[in-house]
């Protein structure tokens, strides 16, 4: 099959230089526009070359083609040709330019073959392919012990929840089962055993989509060049964990609480990092916790039933929040400086920029008719069906608060007045050129989901055939919400109004925690990482003196007994007389003692 | 006549007076005495198990009449290693002799 | 009679054995040591074994004694009573030799020996003659080859090279 | 008396050989050609061991036996003798004092050997044993004006004197218990029953002291360093293996070959004694620095793998003794390697660099070590494979398991000098020549060695046919 | 090819007497010579790997005469597919790191000379079929490593020598002790492996028992298994890097071979008592080595450990007692042995340069270095078993095999995992990231230095993305092996 070119193309031409990457990706996005035109209904799955075998079961290297794969297909592509035209552009000048298209090259080529895996040991290789990618580009400039600092802990926190989806491979293998998604439907759906496979899939994808408490590693790889944070930490690898929930969702709907656990995790990151992202002053951690926020949400729809809500907000994500990270690379790229107290009115100065970060905040608000408005639209209906009040609230929260932070982002960078001594000047077009394509998706990408294309993207991702329509009140809620947000954010920082109490000691802790982002990264400093280095160094020291100091005790021992038997070679001749005739004596006693049965 | 045990009993007793001279004295004539006490318990055995036992062809006079021969050699050469040290070191002390120990 | 002449040469031969290790000068236990040899010799008379009794007085009392004699004089300062003859090790050895001579004398009491009574065969010198040379020849002459390199072991250590 | 004179026709020879190296001696011929004739004596003699009668005939009245296992262990005396006078020719003497005396006591020594192992009477194993010590004085003591060979010769008289006295005395007891000395006499009286088992063992413990004086077992070996350290090089060797391998062969042939003599009471006892042998040897020579010190340790612990081969029943005699046979060639070249490349009394210093200066000799030297050590695929381990493989058939785990706890220590010391020859650098580079006759040795243990490790089979044959 | 084993075992020994014969002036011609010879032995193995009938479970190009038939002793060679992994390892490794001593410069030729003793050592451990032949090639190691180490090492050298000799002396006494009870406690007494693999489990489970952990502690020192470890760093750190190299990445398999070899097929009752065992030690050998090496401010002494962690996966493959378990076992020592005999040449490189091993020393290297870095963080990531690098494979087949059996320990062994992650991650941040330090003029690898490593490189490719190329040779004898369990 044509996809895994895909994979042999992203990882044989990207060495070369920026041009071949894109030329490459740029065919895989063509291919994959091709696969989706010729899908056939209901998927397809192609078993390729026999891997290995474990215990009798026999794994294979395969290919599943289903909508979800080419939604992904589609948006992996898309958005990763954009941004590596992008990156030719902002990546210009680097040292290791040609490095820097090698390692997104065999990231796309990990990604794409991690959603065409056709079972979990496939997609746990290529999972880890991401991973790596992620981590070598985080930590791309590593000359900075931050950015290497960031890589490490990318890596390492992330590869905490793929141990759960190793196990929980390890125990879907153990009770015979396959690894096959197409064969997942099958499993026994009482079975506890499943429920805690499920659970501990979903800690590999807690990893991935830095859901809580595993959320740490995202805004500090925040380090790495922005365009990577944008294809890699907004648009595609952290949605992989949200992918995988979709993939095994089977799983899920067989056991309640699995799902519950999906929804309650995804609630708890939405909010929270909503939260922290309200205070966050650096654009790009900003735009990392609206991620974990976002990623969240669609968790949570997952987690309520809402499988084409979650799926449908995956891909409007990505495209709005590649495009967000894009144009918050071009700031960057222009001022100099991340901290957004440092800029503003650049509107002015970056029109193009400027209008399509707007587009992409107001998409992510959910304004309509931007294509955030169409998938959390679809989210609230899920929740609103599912029929939580919790759950509803949170997702409600995020919304509001998700409205206020971008609404706060905009005012402070492009709007008002120029606090920044740099000279700001547009991008290049090469850079430009991806903002107004995503731009372009980003707003009118919603409408495939929306009741003006009959619900066509639910249709196609959970092959249904049903007619969308329009929740008027719902519509008009969410719009009130972000409205609401964008209000607030108004009032609070264009026209500097006061909330009432918000100088109250009552108020001042929760800001502070919000602001140090409720302690987390303190937290595992404390329990995890310290009490980690303190155990190697006591292992250390134990295995010095303790169980080396025994193997040198036995030898010193020994030598000290062979010493004290040298002594006894007193080169006095009638102390060897005497032994001579006392070992003579003892052995005749014995003898003796023996004969007259003494001993 | 007197039983045999009661010789043996008194080459036993000059064997352990032997062994007394052995372990306890420093000289080493002196050792040279308590070995021919010791060599001569052997024949005083000999001797005495020749008669009481009657062996025909005279066993035991004939071993101790070698043995006498033998502790005369032993004796020679004994004495002779003993004069050598002394030459060296002008000592006769057993235990003032170690150099080579350990 | 028999037993009575036997108790005293034992007595002799015991009591001049202990006095020839434990006399301070060591000429003198030289003296005793003939003594010992001689009284030995007088046994060898009693136990029917003049000949070994004669060769006793010939070799050892005449031939060894001298020698130790000998040996005495190049040696040691005659009446240098002020050095010390037991080493240090005296109450091991002697605790060594006291259990040695308590389980000798058991087992000899206990043993075989104290029922045998002397029998009528008696060794004359024409048995020892008859026997060097025949049954006992190999021994016989092997101690020619022992006296041999005694001698020249003596001579090759004794002399000295001006 | 005819067959009694042709059995010892070898002994003849050596006899002749002897006397002639005495007036050689005292006709002032050099020390080589004295050196020469001593070594034609004993291949003449060797030679001669091929011809003697058949076994079966009683020699000498009894006084000697004629059997395989004396047959055996005569050519071994020769062997042992031939090596330890070709390493005596390599040998770089101070001076040409007692070269006749010295080769006429080599040669009365292995006469009173060949004597000691095919004899048939408790009289004829003490007079051989006494002759042989006597000799042993006076080779120990043959630097005569130095300090330490004479001490060693005194050490050594003082102790053997004491031993051999002992085991004077437990013969005397024999005869008394058996009223014969003939070991097949005492052999069927023993058979017979009614003997005081007491008293036995009384004079069974006093015989044993007396040979394993020989054999050098713990508690009998205190002697074994001093005199070695105090002798010269070839002589030390001598002992090491002439006098060892006698030991054993006597212990063999009367307590083993009358298993009588050792039914009642000594259980165990050759187990804890091979033990206690090769552990204390081990130990004592753990921290050695005189090398010769440190081999003649070696060679106490070596005895006791040899007495664990006798503790272990039947199979393990055969062992046991090729357990010596390898012994005598790796021991021998091990001490020939270290008397040619040091001086007397030399310390782990003067091997250091050894590895440059003589690249041959140290390799060898290794090699002999090694075997020693027991590290295949030399001689030496197949030695003591024998010997384990036969403890633990014996079901002796314990003792199996000294056995390779003590190579473990051995190990140690024999790397020492490894150690110091190749990983140690000196100053001194001049190369150091070892002489034609002292290559010969080399090269003969060296083949042993090796291809003995490697095919065994010509020892294990003979083996085979000596005890059936 | 009729004795192409016998060929293959004492063809370094030829080389051996060759090299004897130089003047060791000829440094050169000494060095070209033990190449060709470990290039011959390299090409001899592969001929074998070519010939090798996959389908066949037994042993093949076997040869047998006897030896010593009075205690049935036997030469006795022959290659299946557990062993032919290893030797292949031997022949490559063994013939690289001989391509990568241009460190040695003092007495090169007795160098070679030891070294090529070693070679017929490990290779006729791997080959051999009876026990004694086993062991008497198993002991010929130990020599010539002492002298590597001991002459050839760093600056604790001797100690470093003393201690690998005896404690790997004090494990294979116990194995001889133990070789000879196998020898009397079966009926007909037999050293042959294959009859024993018959034989030997009908024992009773007592026997059984004694003897499994007889043999096992031999094969724990030499594995090394906690608390037997404590001689690995020492020695791995102080010898020369090439010898690091077949220490680490054959000296070690000799130990888990020999659970192979001798403890899972003769003692298979034993083996299920004791199975927890060996996968509590492994589980305990992964972590605890992981976390010390995490310790370590000596970068050779955290591969070294290092090692003692991958080890433990040997481990948890071998008391799973299944063919996943198996076959990751076998696979895991082929990988440890390319993976890790590349970190030791990596190290090698830097400490050619800085002459020092402190990560202190260290940083940035990848600005400097960027070949350098490359082959670190390849190999890195490999040893912290990323998928799609050999590593991976053999991890997650002895974690499958173990959970089937033990699911708690597989559990802790994976969480145990993440321990070797940050290892390998902090390590390369450490020597590779950051500011490269000041005045640092270092070279990046040289040409030699680069064509070690890319055959070492290439075949972690190759296993990782195709297992088979390796599993299918030791499929068959696997499925024997679990079959006679």
């Amino acid at each position: 099959m044509a996809f895994w070119l895909n994979i042999a193309f992203g990882r044989r031409l990207g060495l070369g230089s920026a041009y071949v990457a894109v030329a490459a990706s740029l065919m895989a996005a063509v291919l994959a526009v091709l696969v989706f035109c010729t899908l056939p209904p209901g998927g397809a799955a192609y078993e390729l070359v026999p891997w290995i075998t474990i215990n009798g079961h026999p794994i294979t290297v395969g290919v599943m083609v289903d909508s979800l794969t080419v939604m992904m297909l589609l948006v992996v592509t898309v958005v990763g040709t954009l941004i590596q035209i992008y990156s030719i552009g902002y990546m210009a000048g680097d040292v290791r330019f040609s490095r820097y298209f090698a390692y997104i090259s065999l990231f796309m080529a990990s990604m794409l073959a991690l959603v065409l895996a056709d079972n979990l040991l496939m997609l746990y290789i290529f999972w880890e392919g991401v991973g790596l990618c992620s981590c070598l580009l985080v930590a791309f400039w590593y000359e900075k012990p931050a950015a290497a600092a960031a890589g490490v802990k990318a890596f390492v926190t992330t590869r905490v929840g793929d141990t759960g989806l190793l196990v929980g491979i390890l125990i879907l293998l153990a009770s015979g089962h396959s690894l096959r998604f197409a064969d997942m439907g099958g499993l026994p759906g009482s079975d506890v055993l499943m429920a805690v496979a499920a659970l501990l899939i979903f800690l590999g994808a807690m990893g991935k989509s830095a859901q809580f408490p595993l959320h740490v590693w995202l805004p500090d790889a925040m380090e790495g060049p922005t365009s990577v944070s944008a294809l890699i930490h907004a648009a595609t690898m952290v949605a992989a964990g949200v992918y995988l929930v979709a993939r095994s969702y089977v799983l899920f709907t067989a056991h309640p609480l699995a799902l519950e656990t999906v929804a309650v995790i995804g609630a708890i990151s939405a909010v929270m990092a909503a939260s922290i992202a309200c205070t966050a002053n650096d654009i790009k951690k900003v735009l990392a916790y609206s991620t974990v926020s976002q990623l969240g949400l669609m968790m949570l729809a997952l987690g309520a039933g809402g499988y084409a809500a979650g799926t449908f907000h995956l891909m409007t994500h990505a495209f709005f929040k590649a495009l967000l990270f894009l144009g918050a690379g071009s700031v960057i790229h222009a001022v100099h400086t991340q901290d957004i107290r440092e800029m503003g009115g650049l509107i002015h100065k970056m029109k193009v920029t400027g209008i399509t970060f707007i587009i992409g905040a107001l998409a992510l608000a959910g304004i309509m008719p931007f294509a955030g408005f169409w998938s959390k639209d679809e989210i609230f209906i899920a929740l609103w069906q599912g029929g939580d009040p919790v759950l509803f609230g949170a997702a409600v929260l995020t919304s509001f608060l998700t409205a206020f932070y971008m609404a706060r982002v905009i005012f402070l960078t492009f709007l008002g007045t120029s606090r920044s001594k740099a000279h700001a000047h547009e991008s290049p077009s090469v850079m430009t050129f991806p903002l107004v394509v995503l731009a372009v998706f980003a707003a009118g990408l919603g409408f495939i989901g929306s009741p003006w294309c009959h619900g066509a993207f639910q249709n196609f991702i959970t092959g249904a055939d049903e007619e969308v329509h329009f929740n008027l009140g719902m519509i008009a809620f969410s719009t009130a919400l972000s409205l609401g947000g964008i209000g607030l954010a108004y009032l609070l920082i264009v026209k500097g109004v006061k909330l009432p109490g918000s100088d109250g000691p009552g108020r001042a802790w929760f800001i502070r925690l919000v602001a140090n982002k409720y302690y987390i990264d303190e937290i595992y400093e404390v329990l995890l990482i310290q009490p980690f280095h303190r155990l190697c160094g006591a292992l250390m020291r134990f295995d010095i003196t303790r169980v080396d100091g025994a193997v040198n005790g036995v030898a010193a021992s020994a030598a000290a007994l062979a010493r004290f038997v040298r002594r006894l070679q007193t080169g006095r001749v009638e102390n060897y007389l005497l032994m001579q005739a006392g070992g003579a004596l003892l052995l005749l006693l014995i003898i003796l003692g023996k004969l007259c049965r003494i001993f | 006549m007197i039983p045999l045990a009661h010789i043996v009993v008194l080459s036993a007793f000059l064997f352990c007076v032997g062994i007394y001279g052995v372990l306890t004295q420093r000289n080493a004539i002196r050792f040279l005495i308590s070995v021919e006490l010791i060599l001569n318990a052997a024949n005083i055995n000999l001797v005495a198990f020749n008669k009481y036992l009657g062996t025909p062809d005279g066993l035991g006079q004939v071993f101790a009449l070698l043995i006498i021969g033998v502790a005369a050699a032993a004796s020679v050469v004994g004495l002779i290693l003993v004069i050598a040290v002394y030459r060296l070191r002008k000592s006769v002390f057993m235990d003032e002799f170690n150099l080579l120990k350990w | 009679m028999n037993a009575a002449v036997f108790y005293l040469i034992a007595g002799l031969i015991a009591g001049s054995a202990v006095l020839s290790v434990t006399v301070r000068d060591i000429f003198h236990g030289a003296i005793w040591l003939a003594l010992t040899l001689l009284g030995i010799a007088f046994l060898y008379f009693y136990l029917d074994a003049g000949f070994l009794g004669v060769i006793q007085i010939l070799v050892y009392v005449g031939g060894i004694m001298a020698l130790f004699v000998f040996a005495i004089m190049l040696t040691a300062k005659i009446g240098d009573h002020a050095i010390r003859q037991v080493n240090r090790q005296f109450w091991p050895g002697l605790l060594i030799t006291a259990t040695l001579l308590a389980v000798m004398l058991k087992l000899v009491m206990d043993g075989p020996w104290m029922r045998v009574q002397a029998s009528g065969v008696v060794t004359d010198l024409q048995t020892i003659g008859r026997s060097l040379l025949t049954g006992y020849l190999l021994p016989f002459e092997f101690i020619s080859l022992l006296l041999l390199a005694a001698l020249v072991g003596a001579v090759v250590i004794g002399k000295v090279k001006r | 008396m005819i067959s009694s004179i042709q059995f010892v026709i070898p002994e003849l020879i050596l006899t002749c050989g002897a006397l002639a190296l005495l007036m050689g001696g005292v006709f002032g011929l050099r020390r080589k050609m004295l050196g020469f004739m001593a070594l034609f004596s004993v291949v003449m003699g060797f030679l001669a061991l091929s011809g003697t009668p058949g076994a079966g005939n009683i020699v000498f009245s009894g006084m000697l036996t004629n059997d395989i296992f004396g047959f055996a262990m005569r050519a071994f005396v020769f062997l042992a003798a031939g090596l330890t006078l070709l390493m005596s020719m390599g040998y770089r003497w101070p001076d040409e004092e007692d070269a006749g005396e010295y080769y006429f006591f080599l040669l009365a020594a292995t006469i009173s050997m060949t004597l000691a192992v095919s004899a048939g009477n408790l009289l004829m194993i003490y007079l051989a044993v006494e002759a042989l010590s006597i000799i042993s004085y006076v080779l120990a003591c043959y630097f005569k004006k130095d300090l330490y060979s004479t001490e060693a010769g005194l050490k050594y008289f003082l102790f053997g004197a004491l031993s051999t006295g002992i085991m004077l005395y437990g013969i005397s007891l024999v005869y008394g218990l058996a009223g014969t000395l003939d070991l097949a006499g005492i052999g069927a009286r023993l058979a017979a029953g009614g003997i005081h088992a007491p008293m036995l063992a009384l004079a069974g413990v006093m015989i044993f002291a007396g040979l394993a004086f020989k054999a050098s077992l713990v508690p009998f070996h205190m002697w074994v360093a001093d005199v070695y350290e105090g002798a010269p090089w070839p002589v030390a060797a001598f002992f090491s293996i002439g006098p060892k391998a006698l030991g054993f062969a006597l212990l063999v042939k009367v307590f083993l070959g009358f298993p009588a003599f050792v039914t009642s009471g000594w259980e165990g006892i050759a187990v804890a004694l091979a033990i206690a042998t090769m552990t204390l040897g081990n130990l004592a020579a753990f921290h050695q620095t005189s090398v010769k010190r440190l081999l003649a340790f070696s060679s106490v612990a070596q005895a006791g793998y040899m007495l664990a081969g006798l503790a272990s029943g039947v199979p393990g005699v055969k062992a046991a003794f090729f357990y010596i046979v390898i012994y005598a060639f790796m021991n021998m070249g091990a001490f020939a390697c270290a008397a040619f490349l040091s001086s007397e009394r030399a310390d782990l210093d003067a091997f250091k660099g050894l590895g440059r200066r003589a690249p041959a000799g140290a390799f060898i030297f290794s090699v002999f070590l090694v075997s020693l050590a027991g590290l295949p695929p030399l001689a030496g381990f197949l030695a003591k494979f024998f010997v384990i493989l036969c403890a633990v058939d014996a079901r002796q785990y314990v003792l199996a398991g000294a056995v390779v706890a003590n190579s473990i220590l051995a190990f140690f010391y024999y790397l020492k000098i490894i150690k110091a020859m190749y990983f140690e650098e000196t100053s001194s580079v001049e190369p150091i020549k070892v002489p034609l006759c002292g290559q010969m040795v080399l090269v003969l243990c060296l083949l042993a060695v090796v291809v003995l490790g490697l095919w065994p089979q010509p020892v294990m044959n003979i083996l085979a046919v000596v005890f059936p | 090819m009729p004795h192409l084993l016998t060929l293959i075992i004492f063809l370094p020994l030829a080389g051996a007497l060759a090299i004897a014969m130089i003047p060791s002036r000829q440094v050169q011609l000494i060095r070209t010579t033990a190449l060709i010879f470990n290039g011959a032995v390299l090409a001899a193995v592969t001929l074998v790997a070519v010939l090798f009938d996959r389908t066949g479970a037994g042993m093949q190009f076997m040869e047998s005469q006897a030896w010593i038939p009075q205690v049935s002793i036997q030469y006795s060679v022959g290659v299946d597919g557990i062993s032919l992994a290893l030797v292949f390892l031997t022949a490559l490794l063994g013939f690289l790191a001989c391509f990568a001593t241009t460190m040695i410069t003092k007495r090169v030729k007795e160098y070679f000379l030891v070294y090529q003793v070693l070679m017929t050592g490990m290779l006729g451990t791997f080959l051999a079929l009876d026990l004694v032949v086993f062991y008497i090639f198993w002991e010929t190691v130990l020599i010539p490593m002492f002298f590597l180490i001991g002459i050839w090492g760093g600056a604790r050298r001797e100690y470093a020598a003393w201690k690998f000799f005896f404690y790997t002396l004090a494990g294979s006494v116990v194995m001889l002790l133990a070789i000879v009870g196998i020898y009397f406690a079966v009926a007909p007494h037999t050293f042959n492996m294959m009859e024993l693999a018959h034989t030997a489990p009908l024992l009773s489970a007592g026997l059984q028992g004694a003897l499994f952990l007889m043999f096992f502690f031999a094969f724990a020192v030499k594995i090394p298994v906690f608390p037997f470890h404590t001689w690995l760093p020492d020695a791995h750190v102080e010898a020369p890097t090439p010898v690091s190299v077949i220490l680490a990445g054959v000296l070690l398999k000799m130990g888990t071979y020999g659970l192979f070899r001798v403890c899972v097929p003769f003692f298979p009752q034993a083996l299920m008592t004791f199975a927890w065992l060996l996968g509590v030690l492994g589980a305990v050998n992964l972590i605890y080595g992981a976390c010390a090496a995490f310790a370590q401010t000596d970068f050779k002494k955290m591969i070294a450990y290092s090692s003692v962690s991958h080890m433990g996966f040997v481990l948890l493959g071998v008391a799973a007692m299944n063919s996943a378990g198996f076959n990751g076992s076998i696979l895991e020592m082929f990988n440890h042995g390319i993976i890790t005999g590349a970190m030791f040449l990596l190290v090698g490189v830097v400490y050619e340069r800085a002459h020092t091993r402190e990560f202190s020393a260290f940083g940035g290297l990848a600005s400097i270095m960027p070949r350098y870095a490359f082959f670190l963080t390849f190999m890195a990531l490999a040893s912290l078993g990323l998928p799609g690098l050999s590593g991976f494979v053999g991890e997650f087949l002895s974690l499958a095999g173990i959970f089937v059996i033990f699911p708690k320990l597989a559990i802790i062994s994976a969480v145990g995992l993440i321990a070797v992650v940050i290892l390998f991650l902090v390590m390369v941040r450490k020597v590779l990231w950051g500011k490269p330090r000041e005045r640092i003029l270092w070279s990046d690898m040289n040409a030699g230095e680069v064509a070690v490593l890319i055959p070492l490189c290439i075949l972690t490719l190759v296993v990782g993305f195709y297992p088979d190329s390796i599993l299918q040779f030791q499929q068959q004898a696997v499925d024997m092996l679990v079959k006679a369990l």
